[in-house]
């Protein structure tokens, strides 16, 4: 589903991502874990292609971008579709209320009928469990519903990959639970996801490979089980210490 | 009873038991409002000094009442405000006397009689005499004399701010003619020379009398002022002065 | 100050004159302050936002020309503007720049407005947060998309209040325009002192008019931020 | 603009003027233009901050005087307020209220500055998050010196950009002081046209004077911009 | 060393603390826990008088302060400068460098001389792991030394209780190690301290008593290990059950 080649990314001098390669199946679910700075942000901003690597290829499911050659804004968009991105802080279009939010990818990329549109708002909205928010504006909503029509959003496009930002670290602990509640329901359904996260119980009981990103690197992978209980490199044992201090 | 003398009254009943005369002479000033932008009665030179016809004449009238003559410049509205307020004391800049004006102000003796020339357009071929202002757009002084004749021809006002700006907008070409003050229009041929677009292309001898403007409040100043204006007629001071920036003498009909 | 003036200065007949007056005055804020504000507001707006776009466009030739427009009109006098458009223009000789004065104002007031706009509108773009591009751009849409759906509607509700400060001014800037012979309600004022002779009087009038064409811009400005701040906490 | 009209349509007649009105103009400029807008913009901000700090105090009849004098400065045209100051207040037959022309000049202009600059340092003040008065007042300051010692510095940072706006504008607007006998620079461009007869000549260089100062004074913008910006993010 | 009595506090018609009263001795660390909205926050604020309760008073070390009575703008600065107040989002001053932040009580408040207030300072900042950043300004330091310059800042004016709100929620998961053990060290020392935070590990190791509020109450207190582990209260039941998952 997802093919990662040789990525490379800099900003400035600062090298970012080095040369990185990442399968993904489809209906597998990754998780990223990593110290700050890491690069694990820029790693899913490629998949994205909010940012544009200097180097490598991406390709998921039919479509391949190639960085080293030019790559029209067309493409990008295109490509773009591929996959829903859930931020670390929502980024809610604010004067949209929930359901015109999830809406306006649907409307004004895909060119779907208004009232079809809604109607499948309306559906993925109830879905997060959010079908008695749908006329409120974000800013009538708490963090964790927030980031459930950030969810919905990101589905409404339909994409064949969902992408997600340490999609609970903004919430109040006690509304992490609504969004993490969410995102299994996702993973159980079989869709394919990529997800920067510290929560380890999520982890441990949703993804089938969590990789560790160490300065622009992918430092060790492997399944939540071995990852987190008997780590192999001396980096991947110094940070999961540290976060679970 | 008018409005001036509302607006200024605060001013005569300073000192009540003096006139204003009398307190003008204690401090051995006159202030006189003038426009200082109206060439060649009241501008500045290339030394950026204040001359001019009437800022001399105003000069010399302070040297017979043995006051010293400070000059305040602004705009011509403005120039109202300041006179009815006391910010100065007489208005030296060719005022012509009408009727409305006497009402509220009181003025000297005249030291101008000037008369109105018709301005147009050098390659305009309609505009020759005063009768051909019938139906055209002349630009005027909002209160002038001028006005008022190129009215009574027939001519539609485009009222402007004062001589400038109608110069400007007849070589603008935006209007057809002006009815403006034949010194004036003079001194502006010659400094314009060849490349002048106008010219003057008709001459109205009914003249116009200018005088210096007061207050109502100010009699006795009046009375001096038109008395050393009357000396200098006689002296022939006047019409010195007149010559040396006119070449005639405008100081008499 | 109003209160002050009536109780110790007023004759009746500068009751008389302020009642002559009002009509005149009313009339020059009807057919032309208000018109003239409200046209050279709109267009403004249109080459603001043209200009503001030109500036964060990343492209070196039109923000180029967008600054040295902008640069140009916000250091110089409108006075000077006004003069330029209406005489310099009017002087080069061809008919289509002899503008009419109402015309000429227009020009000289929308490139004025469209200056001083353009600012307040660049920093209320670029007052929106990151996160509302890459968001806009997550799901697909192309820059224009984002521009027109999300970043300029919550521009707008940013730069409202500043706007309406720029309007209001306009309001009163308008009175240049007596200088190229509109005869909008400052040019009124100026004829009647002309033949009553009581600037102060009358200009003060002419003040409290504007002060409530203001007043009543401020009550519809406020509505106007109410409506906008739907969607925002408070 | 310039070069246009330098290579078409100055004659050397022309060039000439343009050279000898350069000193008198630049003589207005050092002896009036400049002193008044130092003056005046000195005052403005003291006037400014003291509004501000009336219109945030709470104190109904503070916030009340901040409210009317705002209004009343905002609603009018600056015109007005000069003739108000000069001409009406002279006339109330009280000495001290008989100012010199330029005195009269720094009093409008500071009232107006005054009234502009409050709303642009209130709003900077109400931009400073509230956990900043919080913070400060946790550690035991009182309200004078939670303002001084922590809002007042940062929200001095938030107001440089629009108070230099002000400040640029003020520049052009000392024009007016024309109106009541202050021979500022566009004074001397009136008198200089009133023998020459070339007002757009001698208006575009006046323009242009301006224009210098304000790039100047943008540069010096810029300057003091990075200096207060040394603590913040970039 | 702390005595509350009966402090009341409402928003407008909302009451948010109904009726507390909290005693702390002198040296013990008291930890509270409680949802969003409870009242936590508005218990702490009232300690440090940034909130003025309806009813009710406040008795720290020798001074009281009855808020049933009036109370002058200069008592409760005076009653202010016995607590330090650490704020979940620093609320450190932009244009002061570290060591300013810290002078700056001392200086402004106390009428230290500069000198001495310096002098005070770097020693607070050298124990809280800071001496090497003192001259720079905030924006130039990660979160967690962010929150240790905020804690100097709080000691800085001796206060005799450290009061925190969530002083690590903010932080990237690796960095709130970091002020914690700050914090860890503070109570070693013998500090009274009322901490409002949901690291469980933290409130284990160091809380002499923890205190689980909900909806402006004090639902249920106790020592750590036995309010973790047999809570009482069915309030109390669920919500531990939500954060620890
Ligand atoms: N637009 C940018 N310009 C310059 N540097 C950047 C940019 N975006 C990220 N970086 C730098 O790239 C590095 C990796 O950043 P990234 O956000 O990918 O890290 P991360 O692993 O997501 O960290 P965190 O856990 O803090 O979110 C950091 O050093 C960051 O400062
Ligand atoms: N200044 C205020 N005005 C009005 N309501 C307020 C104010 N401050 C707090 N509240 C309300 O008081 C209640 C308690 O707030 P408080 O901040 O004390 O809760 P908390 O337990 O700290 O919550 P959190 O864990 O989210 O920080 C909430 O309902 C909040 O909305
Ligand atoms: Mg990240
Ligand atoms: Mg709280």
């Amino acid at each position: 589903m997802i093919n990662m080649n040789n990525i490379s990314k800099q900003f400035g001098d600062l090298v970012v991502l080095k040369d990185i390669s990442l399968q993904v199946e489809q209906g597998k679910v990754v998780v990223i874990i990593g110290p700050s700075g890491s690069g694990k942000t820029t790693l899913l901003r490629c998949l994205n292609v909010l940012e544009r690597p200097e180097d490598g290829s991406i390709t998921i499911d039919q479509q391949t971008l190639k960085f080293s050659e030019k790559v029209s804004k067309k493409e990008i968009r295109e490509f773009r579709k591929q996959t829903g991105m859930v931020f670390q802080t929502y980024n809610l279009f604010p004067h949209f209320t929930a359901v015109q939010n999830v809406m306006e990818g649907p409307i004004t990329v895909q060119k779907v009928a208004k009232a079809k549109a809604r109607e499948k708002a309306v559906d993925i909205l109830t879905k997060v469990g959010l079908h008695e928010k749908m006329e409120v504006y974000p800013y009538q909503l708490s963090g964790g519903q927030q980031q459930r029509v950030g969810i919905a959003r990101a589905m409404a496009i339909d994409p064949k990959v969902m992408l997600f930002d340490e999609p609970t670290s903004a919430l109040d602990p006690e509304l992490v639970g609504e969004v993490l509640q969410v995102m299994k329901k996702l993973a159980a359904e079989g869709r394919t996801m990529v997800v920067v996260t510290h929560e380890m119980s999520f982890a441990k009981e949703v993804a089938d490979e969590v990789l560790f990103m160490d300065n622009g690197m992918i430092v060790e992978r492997g399944e939540p089980s071995v990852l987190f209980e008997q780590p192999k490199e001396e980096r991947t044992k110094q940070f999961l210490n540290l976060i679970k201090q | 009873s008018s409005v001036d003398e509302e607006e200024s009254s605060s001013g005569s009943d300073q000192s009540s038991d003096k006139s204003l005369y009398e307190q003008i002479q204690e401090e051995g000033v006159l202030t006189v409002g003038t426009e200082g932008t109206y060439a060649p009665y009241t501008f500045h030179n290339e030394n950026d000094e204040l001359t001019g016809y009437d800022v001399e004449v105003a000069k010399e009238i302070g040297k017979r009442l043995d006051l010293e003559i400070e000059f305040k410049e602004t705009k011509w509205d403005s120039m109202f405000a300041g006179l009815n307020s006391n910010r100065f004391d007489m208005i030296a800049n060719q005022v012509g006397i009408k009727p409305d004006r006497e009402e509220k102000y009181s003025f000297s003796v005249p030291y101008t009689y000037t008369s109105a020339v018709l301005v147009a357009r050098k390659d305009n071929n309609d505009m020759q005499s005063f009768e051909d202002l019938e139906g055209a757009v002349s630009a005027q002084s909002l209160t002038s004399n001028y006005a008022d004749i190129a009215k009574e021809y027939g001519a539609e006002i485009q009222s402007v701010e004062g001589f400038n700006p109608a110069m400007e907008l007849l070589n603008n070409d935006r209007v057809d003619a002006t009815v403006n003050d034949r010194l004036s229009v003079l001194d502006y041929l010659k400094e314009k020379g060849d490349q002048s677009k106008v010219e003057i292309v008709a001459k109205e001898d009914n003249a116009s009398e200018t005088a210096m403007m007061f207050r109502q409040d100010n009699p006795e100043l009046v009375e001096a002022v038109s008395g050393a204006l009357k000396e200098m007629k006689e002296d022939g001071t006047l019409e010195e002065i007149s010559n040396e920036w006119f070449n005639e003498d405008v100081s008499t009909q | 100050m109003k209160m002050f003036l009536l109780s110790s200065f007023l004759s009746s007949e500068d009751v008389t004159i302020l009642q002559d007056s009002f009509l005149p005055l009313l009339k020059g804020v009807l057919s032309y302050t208000i018109p003239l504000t409200l046209i050279s507001f709109a267009i403004g707006l249109i080459l603001a936002i043209t200009t503001a776009l030109f500036r964060i466009s990343g492209i070196k030739v039109l923000s180029g020309i967008a600054r040295v427009y902008v640069s140009i009109i916000r250091g110089t006098p409108l006075l000077v503007q006004l003069f330029i458009v209406f005489y310099g223009l009017g002087n080069l000789g061809i008919e289509a720049l002899k503008f009419e004065p109402f015309v000429g104002a227009i020009i000289a007031f929308s490139l004025n407005t469209g200056a001083y706009a353009s600012e307040t509108i660049r920093a209320s773009i670029l007052s929106i947060e990151k996160g509302q591009w890459e968001a806009s751009s997550s799901i697909g849409m192309s820059y224009l998309q984002s521009l027109r759906r999300v970043i300029l509607p919550q521009a707008t509700r940013v730069s409202v209040p500043p706007l309406s400060n720029s309007f209001i001014g306009l309001v009163k800037e308008t009175s240049l325009a007596s200088t190229i012979l509109v005869s909008e309600m400052f040019r009124k004022a100026q004829e009647i002192v002309a033949t009553t002779y009581t600037p102060l009087l009358v200009y003060v009038e002419a003040g409290a008019i504007y002060w409530v064409i203001c007043f009543l811009l401020s009550v519809l400005q406020g509505r106007i931020e109410n409506r906008m701040n739907r969607y925002v906490k408070t």
